[in-house]
């Protein structure tokens, strides 16, 4: 554990949650969410879980941010909030 | 030497804050891409610093690498939507 | 020590273009301007990084070690392989989504 | 008291269920259904009667079937109370299946087997009820009972039916659950059984309160005994039928009923126990009530079978009215009054019934006269009427006088006079049907009638006589009854 | 609604944190997370198991049964993929041809159609489609070797991080990025939907298979001891091996699941020409 | 996938070619990322290169290998370290900017088109990307013919495109 | 200030983790939008791996890989030295499951555009009622 | 072999989902044979491993070689043993009674159709026998994702958005459990069932294992729509396509039901249940309000499913008052209520998907005539409802019995009127059906002369009838020897447990 880094990324893991729930376009949010998942992938390597934040990055910054964009692209990205 | 690298990673979270500035605040989507996409090379250095932190990196190597790639994947999808999308900014309630 | 000195001096023009980048994304005044910073400093601010990270690895100079060495610079050619084709799949992004780009004069977008 | 195993209790009740795949089998073809009908009303009586040598000689015979839940087990149990009300029951199930196939032809009637199988349900379920070692035994029996005579009651299938059937089923399955049910799980909390027992299972150790409150949720709870104010389905079920209306609401339905509330003042709370606490006030002043009330509101009844259900309503008051004065004349009066008015009653329901299928009346108004185009059956109409009124050379006397005597016994002089303003209701309310039957000049609208078919006629008539032959032949009954009284108030002794 | 869901989150929020004043501080190596189970693992591992990576060890033996439904939960995600969204039926529309070497645009109304063998002809969905030259010949060059990468994580989880998940996702990743770059129908034709489907089962298969072999050969299930008997090497190795079995079929059911989604997701069960 | 034949005028038509090739560049990578060199993880590597090889083979030599592979492979090494040097210089030349205070004033952005006289499709990706990296451009889209649109930054990088680079790289890939 | 640091050190981690909880707590409840709806369960999620992850760490701990002792068999391996590998087994299998659910959820939100031809809540409640 | 009948009874249902989907890529056929296999084959076994803990008592299998608080655990006791078989049952039944209805429904799709529903047993079997309490998570997320899916395929207008809103409610419910998982692993270190019951007692006090049981709870609560979680119920179980209506709403809330028992009893104790959180009396009362809304809501209904749904939420109410009671008697009506509401909720649905192949839809009005036209699918209905009234001698009347006397005991007179008020609106709501069923002709066959000889006879195909009437003689055996199984099965484990 590191915990200056750890701190540092936490906030930044929080502003980039506010961030991708608060904007007003989808294609925006699968965008943060994917930032969100590169802080989350860091956070658990900063943690010593290294196979969860393999994961984490093969998961979250990969695959899923793929399925989002794919899932805007076949609905919409109007959202009212 | 592990100091340095601390702070220089520390140094590279506070520009990743300037770069999630884009992100957040956007004003387009496409910025908020590139913004991300800034934030991913740093994720990558990140990694292999905390490898160094950790005196383990030929453990971190591995990871990195994958997210070099993968965050390829998602910026060429993100990007990929507006080259079948026309529109920039959100379609028309309904059609 | 001297590979210390040069790790450190690496690091440190890393962070300088790192820097850069940072800073250009946020003055630059339209989307497309913002591009170069992000796909040109970043990449190079990565590769003196990784690189600066492999040498210092290298202080103990054993198969394993400069494996892993090795693995870094493969991480780096990677990066020089994807980073400009995401940069250009961004620009073609913009330019099909229809971003009018900056010219002189213009307030910043 | 020595006690047999057998699974004879379980087959009188099965034979009628055994009939049902027959009847359904053999819906084409009503001969043979109609057969099989009285083929499973036949071995049912005469498995119940082969029983009686055995109960007469002090025996019991039991069937435990098996264990549902911990110290209640599914378990069957003649005793000489059971078997009487049985008898009563089976015997007159033979003859209503004479009745009912000439009533269902006589009309024309639809669905036809549906009928005979949840006549033949309706009927195991009774003599369940009969049999039953304990509460749970018998409260399963009760509601299958409800469930069978839904169909029934609501045979018509028109919106009357509909509205009928509604109102029966809230009052019989909203008491039974709502009050019957935990007055039940209370008990088996309170005793830790729920099996019959001479004396009663509910010990002295509870209190008076709980007793009492008890007491008035199983009076209650058995909403088929038609205590006021819980007796509006009777009048409401009338629509059912006439077999249905006589066998099920003369007979086997509401004397299911008191036959419920006997088993709990005899079975569950015990006599001595009941009058060393002098808890059956008011039941007793309940009785009382619904016996005035339902002469009354008969009097100005002029639909024949709703003046037969309020009628019905008081004299099974009667029955509960006896059994708790708890004295040995008054049970002795309330046992022996099930069969008499069984008898009585439904040879009225059948005449009803045969007059309707002959000319198609329901109001007393329009039978002027009828008397002399249909003299058998309002012959028989009249004794039975005088049974029911406690007249000789009728049944109803004994059970009346016997009642009477009980409450001097009890000391209960007000009981007393409303036995008699009762009777007097009784006889202001049939007689003006006789006598507007007989001394009325015959209206044109019954004009030509001639009497109702063979098999409608034949049970009424069976009925009526065995309503006189009882008042000189009561032998069977007494010694049952003093068999069971012998159980009832010696073991407490 | 706003009202109630912040009732709701400070409600949960105040008694989740009313609760951690009880935590052991973030961090202590004496807490009893760290103490009373988990010690066994680093101690034991590597000798019962012959695997560096505690976490694989785990995940795949002591816990492998976790594992095995892990895998499960994505087959599902896969199969609920594929039977919400999968249309079999094409719509009646007219068709598109890009003509590669000049980048024109073929509208063909009616039945006819160009041969799905033209190499010259690509077919495509609307007529504005875009052909990405760069992106399409950088991603044909990466794609062996992301590959070959995914290869080696599930063939390393034992020494280094990852594992047959990791590997498996990633191994997905290179197909989707051929469906990302050229489209979907180019990634299909490389990995049809039936070898997909059959291989998604397989993989799962493969790891509930080798748990039931280990019951068959005598052991309790997913007891890799009992490979010993089968396999030219010790009770220790043959937990080994038996973990890298079932990586291999974590990673190809991944692999499956991952590519499953993405068409259907990306198509809306079409199959036609995706993102 | 799209096997662009028809351009690749010189190939080779040799069936284990590509195959060859895929697996032998494969498996050195596998040596470098395994840094195993035990019998069991060499043979796990050989399983894992082979089997890339017959899936992906066709994809980095679609329609067989090219003519003088080797000598072309080493051209481009050989054109690497030029580039990196370009890399370093166009970088200098952008941080210069974007630390600029009067950034606005020296930047004026615009998007230039020529004709590129390059063939292979892997030279114009090369040309292409290296594009990117190099000063204040980035290539905005490549039609397969050579027409080149580019973004540029600045005037001064405007002027400097397509002129040595374009001649590097089809030397590198002897095309010129 | 040392006090306040490390009592600091000590919870903030578990403080932030319901932080995170409960923005996607609140995301899923208020928000209108289906799709919003999700990233706010995925973030949910992911404070609960966060929260996990969390646990096992451990002062002064490294990477759970066992490091090659050449022979050394017999080497007892201190446990202190590592951080708790349980919890990142489990958030293995959590993180499984979150993408799994997310893609279903995706594949369910298509279905239901494809229908309605919106995300947003209350108009699809307005046009089921409408239908 | 038979040593490892609790590992077989989850992985060859899973192994059979695995081959018929890969099948059914090949040969579309074979999907219908392989799944009845599948199941049948851990119908037998869980028969013969409710035998075995019968003679033998406890079984524990340790998967994998690994002893419990290492490796994972199954734990077989009597209850959950005759859980497996209610569950096995019923899903093997129901798959033979609607596999028509699927081969026709789901013709191109069946083998993920079989495949999904395999998993959804696999998980159901799962959840019951785990002895850990992170295996439990993600076999409680299989069963979901499963459950999302079959869901998902009902109506297309609103199956997919109330899928969606049980996705999101499941989630919530499945993640708080984790998180409760999460507080009892931080302080205890440890995360088998019977370790952490062991471990437990000194930290009784806690604020962090009280809220580690609080949050368990409330997961384990949405997942089974317990009253004020339980909104998204009633649209998921609505538009579920029948022949996974009659899989899902049986089973569903009803092991979740029965993972609360479990987490009561045997992680937690009942001393901590009862003495340390003084909520008994509170979550009592919220059953009570659970089963009166419910009623209540049922009552508003005109559709016939949807009112089902709701009786689902009072059910589900019996089961957790019993269990919040606290004392034996209760815990073992909750039990037996579970065991019993499994099958009369599964008779019920699928005599409603027998029916709705005669009716244009779920309306109470679409039902009239129907007993003309299928009596017996009809008959089987009636007995199903009879028994959710719990009108003797159908089981529903002996769970109540042990309920109300538990209540008596525990002298919680108000849930015994909330018990009995909801099957006096039982009886309403489900005569309500019958009289329309019964009384009413439809309109169409007004035209006719005769209303008897002019409907004809449609009765439901005979392998859909054979399994329903089966299922509804089975409803009154499992009363008639409900004593039996309070006797040898519910009551030793419960008591041993409340000890």
């Amino acid at each position: 554990m590191i915990w200056q880094l750890d701190l540092a990324i936490l906030t930044l893991v929080i502003v980039c949650a506010i961030a991708a729930i608060s904007v007003k376009d989808l294609l925006g949010t699968a965008i943060l969410f994917g930032a969100y998942s590169f802080m989350m992938c860091l956070l658990w390597s900063i943690m010593a879980a290294v196979d969860v934040a393999f994961t984490e990055a093969s998961v979250g910054a990969g695959v899923s941010t793929v399925f989002f964009v794919a899932a805007v692209f076949r609905t919409t990205r109007r959202t009212k909030d | 030497m592990h100091s340095l690298f601390l702070y220089v990673g520390l140094y590279l979270c506070f520009l990743m804050v300037l770069s999630l500035y884009r992100g957040v605040a956007g004003p387009t989507v496409v910025d908020r891409l590139i913004g991300v996409n800034a934030i991913g090379s740093k994720t990558v250095v990140l990694l292999v610093l905390i490898g160094l932190l950790y005196d383990r990196i030929d453990m971190f190597v591995d990871i990195a690498l994958a997210y070099a790639m993968l965050n390829f994947i998602a910026v060429l999808g993100a990007s990929r939507y507006f080259q079948k999308r026309k529109g920039l900014y959100e379609e028309p309630p309904y059609k | 020590m001297v590979l210390n000195g040069v790790v450190m001096v690496l690091m440190f023009c890393g962070l300088v273009f790192f820097t850069g980048g940072g800073i250009g994304i946020l003055r630059f005044p339209d989307f497309y301007t913002r591009l170069h910073p992000a796909g040109k400093l970043d990449t190079l601010g990565s590769l003196l990084m990784m690189t600066s990270v492999a040498i210092f690895n290298l202080h103990e100079i054993t198969l394993s070690n400069a494996l892993t060495s090795l693995k870094i610079m493969l991480i780096v050619v990677f990066v020089f392989i994807s980073s400009p084709t995401a940069t250009h799949a961004i620009m073609d992004a913009g330019v099909r989504a229809g971003l009018r780009p900056w010219e002189k004069g213009m307030p910043r977008g | 008291m020595e006690t047999i195993h057998s699974i004879r209790p379980l087959l009188a009740i099965l034979a009628s269920l055994f009939a049902i795949p027959l009847i359904v089998g053999f819906s084409r073809r009503p001969a043979m259904r109609e057969f099989w009908t009285f083929a499973a009303a036949g071995s049912k009586f005469l498995i119940i009667v082969s029983m009686l040598p055995l109960v007469l000689t002090g025996r019991r015979v039991t069937c435990t079937i098996f264990e549902i839940i911990p110290g209640v087990p599914l378990q069957l149990t003649v005793d000489t109370l059971g078997l009487l009300f049985a008898l009563v029951s089976s015997s007159l199930w033979i003859l209503t299946s004479i009745y009912s196939v000439g009533y269902m032809r006589g009309l024309g009637e639809h669905s036809q087997t549906r009928y005979f199988c949840f006549f033949a349900v309706a009927l195991s379920a009774t003599i369940g009820v009969a049999f039953s070692a304990n509460l749970l035994t018998l409260y399963i029996f009760y509601e299958i009972l409800s469930l069978a005579t839904y169909p029934l009651v609501t045979h018509h299938q028109d919106e009357e039916a509909r509205s009928s059937g509604r109102r029966y089923l809230a009052y019989i399955l909203g008491s039974s659950i709502g009050l019957f049910l935990p007055a039940m799980l209370i008990s088996y909390h309170l005793a830790g059984t729920l099996t019959f027992s001479a004396s009663g299972f509910l010990g002295a150790s509870i209190s008076r309160k709980v007793l009492m409150i008890l007491l008035i949720m199983f009076v209650f709870g058995a909403a088929k005994a038609a205590v006021m104010p819980l007796h509006a389905w009777l009048p409401a079920a009338m629509v059912a039928p006439t077999p249905v209306s006589a066998l099920l609401h003369a007979v086997a339905v509401v004397k299911v009923g008191v036959f419920v509330i006997i088993r709990i003042i005899t079975g569950v709370f015990g006599v001595n126990l009941l009058k060393s606490l002098s808890l059956t006030t008011p039941v007793i002043v309940l009785a009382c009530i619904t016996i005035l009330c339902g002469s009354l509101i008969a009097l100005s009844q002029d639909n024949l079978k709703r003046l037969l259900a309020y009628s019905t309503i008081s004299q099974l008051s009667y029955i509960v009215l006896g059994v708790s004065l708890l004295s040995q004349r008054g049970l002795t009066g309330a046992f022996i009054h099930i069969p008499m008015h069984a008898f009585g009653k439904i040879t009225l329901f059948f005449c009803a019934g045969a007059i309707f299928v002959a000319t198609g009346k329901k109001n007393i108004s329009e039978m002027k006269g009828l008397g002399r185009q249909m003299p058998i059956t309002m012959a028989a109409f009249f004794i039975a009427s005088l049974s029911i009124i406690g007249l000789p050379p009728c049944g109803g006397f004994l059970s009346k006088w016997n009642l009477v005597l009980g409450s001097i016994e009890a000391h209960r002089p007000l009981v007393l006079v409303v036995l008699l303003v009762s009777s007097l209701l009784n006889a202001g309310y049939f007689m003006p049907v006789v006598y507007k039957a007989f001394f009325f000049k015959t209206e044109s609208a019954v004009a030509g009638v001639k009497e109702a078919p063979l098999c409608c006629l034949i049970p009424l008539c069976l009925t009526a006589i065995f309503s006189i032959i009882f008042l000189f032949y009561p032998q069977p009954f007494y010694e049952l009854i003093s068999h069971a009284l012998k159980c009832i108030i010696g073991a407490g002794v | 609604m706003k009202r109630l869901a912040l009732l709701i989150v400070i409600l949960s929020g105040g008694l989740l944190l009313y609760a951690t004043k009880d935590f052991p501080s973030w961090g202590d190596p004496n807490s009893p997370a760290s103490t009373h189970v988990s010690p066994r693992y680093l101690e034991k591992s590597l000798e019962e198991t012959a695997v560096p990576n505690v976490v694989t060890a785990v995940l795949a033996d002591y816990r492998g049964y976790d594992t095995m439904f892990e895998t499960t939960v994505i087959f599902c995600a896969g199969v609920a993929c594929f039977m919400l969204l999968r249309k079999f039926e094409p719509e009646e529309r007219d068709l598109y041809y890009r003509h590669i070497p000049t980048g024109l645009t073929l509208h063909i109304k009616g039945e006819k159609q160009i041969p799905s063998t033209s190499k010259e002809f690509e077919k495509i969905d609307a007529i504005w489609t875009p052909y990405d030259f760069i992106i399409n010949t950088v991603s044909r060059f990466l794609v062996p070797f992301i590959q070959l990468f995914a290869l080696y994580v599930i063939a390393h989880g034992h020494h280094s991080p990852g594992g047959g998940f990791q590997g498996g996702v990633i191994l997905g990743a290179s197909i989707i990025v051929l469906a990302v770059a050229f489209n979907l129908r180019t990634a299909v034709r490389r990995f049809g939907e039936k070898i997909d489907g059959i291989m998604s089962a397989l993989g799962v298969f493969i790891y509930a298979g080798v748990g039931a072999f280990c019951a068959i050969l005598g052991a309790e299930f997913l007891n890799y001891r009992a490979l010993a008997k089968i396999l030219p090497v010790g009770k220790v190795m043959a937990r080994s091996h038996g973990i890298l079995a079932v990586e291999i079929g974590v990673g190809i059911a991944v692999m499956a699941v991952m590519i499953c989604i993405y068409n259907n997701v990306a198509s809306e069960g079409k199959f036609d020409e995706g993102l | 996938m799209i096997e662009p034949a028809s351009r690749e005028s010189s190939q080779v038509k040799t069936k284990w070619g590509p195959f060859v090739v895929t697996f032998l560049t494969s498996f050195g990578l596998w040596l470098i990322l395994s840094g195993k060199f035990d019998y069991f993880h060499m043979g796990l590597g050989l399983i894992s290169c082979a089997l890339v090889s017959i899936f992906s083979g066709d994809l980095l030599f679609p329609g067989g290998l090219p003519e003088g592979f080797l000598a072309k492979a080493v051209g481009f090494i050989a054109y690497l370290p030029w580039l990196l040097y370009q890399i370093f210089l166009a970088n200098l030349h952008v941080l210069y900017l974007s630390l600029h205070p009067k950034m606005l004033e020296k930047i004026n952005p615009q998007v230039i088109r020529f004709q590129s006289r390059l063939k292979s499709d892997i030279s114009m990706v090369t040309f292409a990307n290296s594009i990117t990296l190099t000063p204040g451009t980035i290539t905005l889209s490549v039609s397969v013919d050579g027409d080149f649109k580019v973004h540029a930054i600045d005037d001064k990088s405007a002027e400097g495109l397509a002129g040595e680079m374009e001649q590097r790289v089809a030397r590198a890939f002897r095309e010129d | 200030m040392d006090f306040l640091l490390t009592h600091l050190v000590a919870k903030y981690n578990f403080w932030l983790y319901i932080i995170l909880m409960m923005i996607g707590l609140y995301a899923m409840i208020a928000k209108n939008n289906l799709i919003k709806k999700l990233v706010g369960m995925n973030i949910f999620q992911t404070a609960i791996i966060l929260f996990y992850v969390s646990i096992g760490s451990k002062r002064g701990g490294t990477i759970p890989i066992v490091e090659h002792i050449a022979g050394g068999g017999e080497h007892a391996i201190n446990p202190t030295r590592y951080v708790n590998p349980l919890p990142h087994v489990l958030m293995l299998t959590a993180i499984v499951v979150s993408v799994s659910t997310f893609g279903v959820a995706l594949a369910l939100a298509i279905k239901i555009y494809q229908r309605y031809k919106t995300l947003e809540e209350d108009e699809l409640l307005t046009r089921i009622r409408e239908s | 072999m038979t040593g490892n009948y609790p590992a077989l009874l989850v992985t060859v249902p899973l192994l059979a989902a695995f081959v018929i989907y890969g099948c059914s890529w090949l040969h579309k056929r074979s999907c219908l044979f392989m799944a009845l296999l599948g199941l049948t084959i851990p119908f037998a076994i869980s028969v013969a491993l409710l035998k075995k803990v019968l003679i033998n008592g406890h079984i524990s299998y340790h998967l994998g070689g690994w002893d419990p608080p290492w490796g994972i655990a199954y734990e077989l006791d009597p209850i959950n043993a005759i859980v497996l078989v209610a569950v096995t049952t019923v899903a093997l039944v129901n798959l033979i009674a609607t596999s028509k209805e699927i081969e026709t429904r789901f013709s191109d799709r069946r083998g993920a159709f079989y495949a999904l529903y395999l998993l959804f047993v696999v998980g159901l079997l799962g959840i019951v026998a785990t002895g850990d309490l992170f295996n439990l998570y993600v076999l409680l997320e299989i069963a979901s994702i499963t459950g999302y899916s079959l869901i998902a395929m009902g109506d297309p207008a609103r199956a997919p958005l109330s899928s969606l809103n049980y996705v999101f409610m499941g989630t919530i419910g499945a993640c708080f459990y984790l998180l409760g998982v999460g507080y009892i692993y931080i302080m205890t270190g440890s995360l088998n069932m019977a370790d952490v019951h062991a471990l437990l007692p000194p930290l009784y006090h806690s604020s962090a294992i009280v809220v580690a049981f609080i949050f368990c709870l409330v997961g384990v609560m949405i997942k089974m729509g317990f009253f004020p979680l339980h909104s998204w119920l009633p649209n998921a179980y609505t538009y579920v396509p029948s022949p996974a209506a009659s899989l899902i709403a049986p089973l569903m809330t009803k092991v979740m039901a029965y993972v609360m028992i479990r987490l009561m009893i045997s992680v937690f104790s009942p001393k901590f249940v009862f003495s340390s959180i003084a909520a008994s009396n509170a979550v009592v009362w919220l059953a009570c309000l659970a089963i009166v809304m419910g009623a209540l809501m049922a009552l508003a209904q005109r559709d016939v499913r949807r009112m089902l749904t709701y009786i689902i939420v009072s059910e589900i109410g019996y089961i957790v008052g019993g269990a919040w009671i606290g004392n034996a008697t209760a815990m073992s009506g909750a039990v037996l209520h579970i065991i019993n509401d499994v099958l009369m909720t599964f008779c019920v649905f699928l005599s409603l998907g027998a029916i709705a192949r005669s009716t244009k839809g779920y309306q109470i009005e679409n039902f009239s005539g129907l007993f003309k036209k299928i009596p017996v699918t009809m008959a089987t209905f009636v007995v199903s409802g009879l028994s959710i009234i719990g009108i003797p001698p159908t089981c529903g009347f002996f769970s109540k019995w042990y309920l109300i006397l538990g209540a008596i005991e525990g002298g919680h007179y108000g849930f015994i009127v909330v018990l009995l008020l909801s099957s006096l609106i039982n009886i309403i709501l489900f005569f309500r059906i019958f009289e329309e069923a019964f009384f009413v002709y439809p309109k169409t066959n007004a035209v006719h002369t005769e209303g008897e000889a002019s409907i004809a006879i449609a009765e439901t195909p005979f392998v859909t009838l054979i399994p329903l009437v089966l299922t509804a003689i089975l409803l009154i055996f499992t009363g008639i020897y409900s004593g039996s199984l309070i006797a040898l099965i519910i009551k030793p484990v419960v008591s041993a447990g409340l000890l």
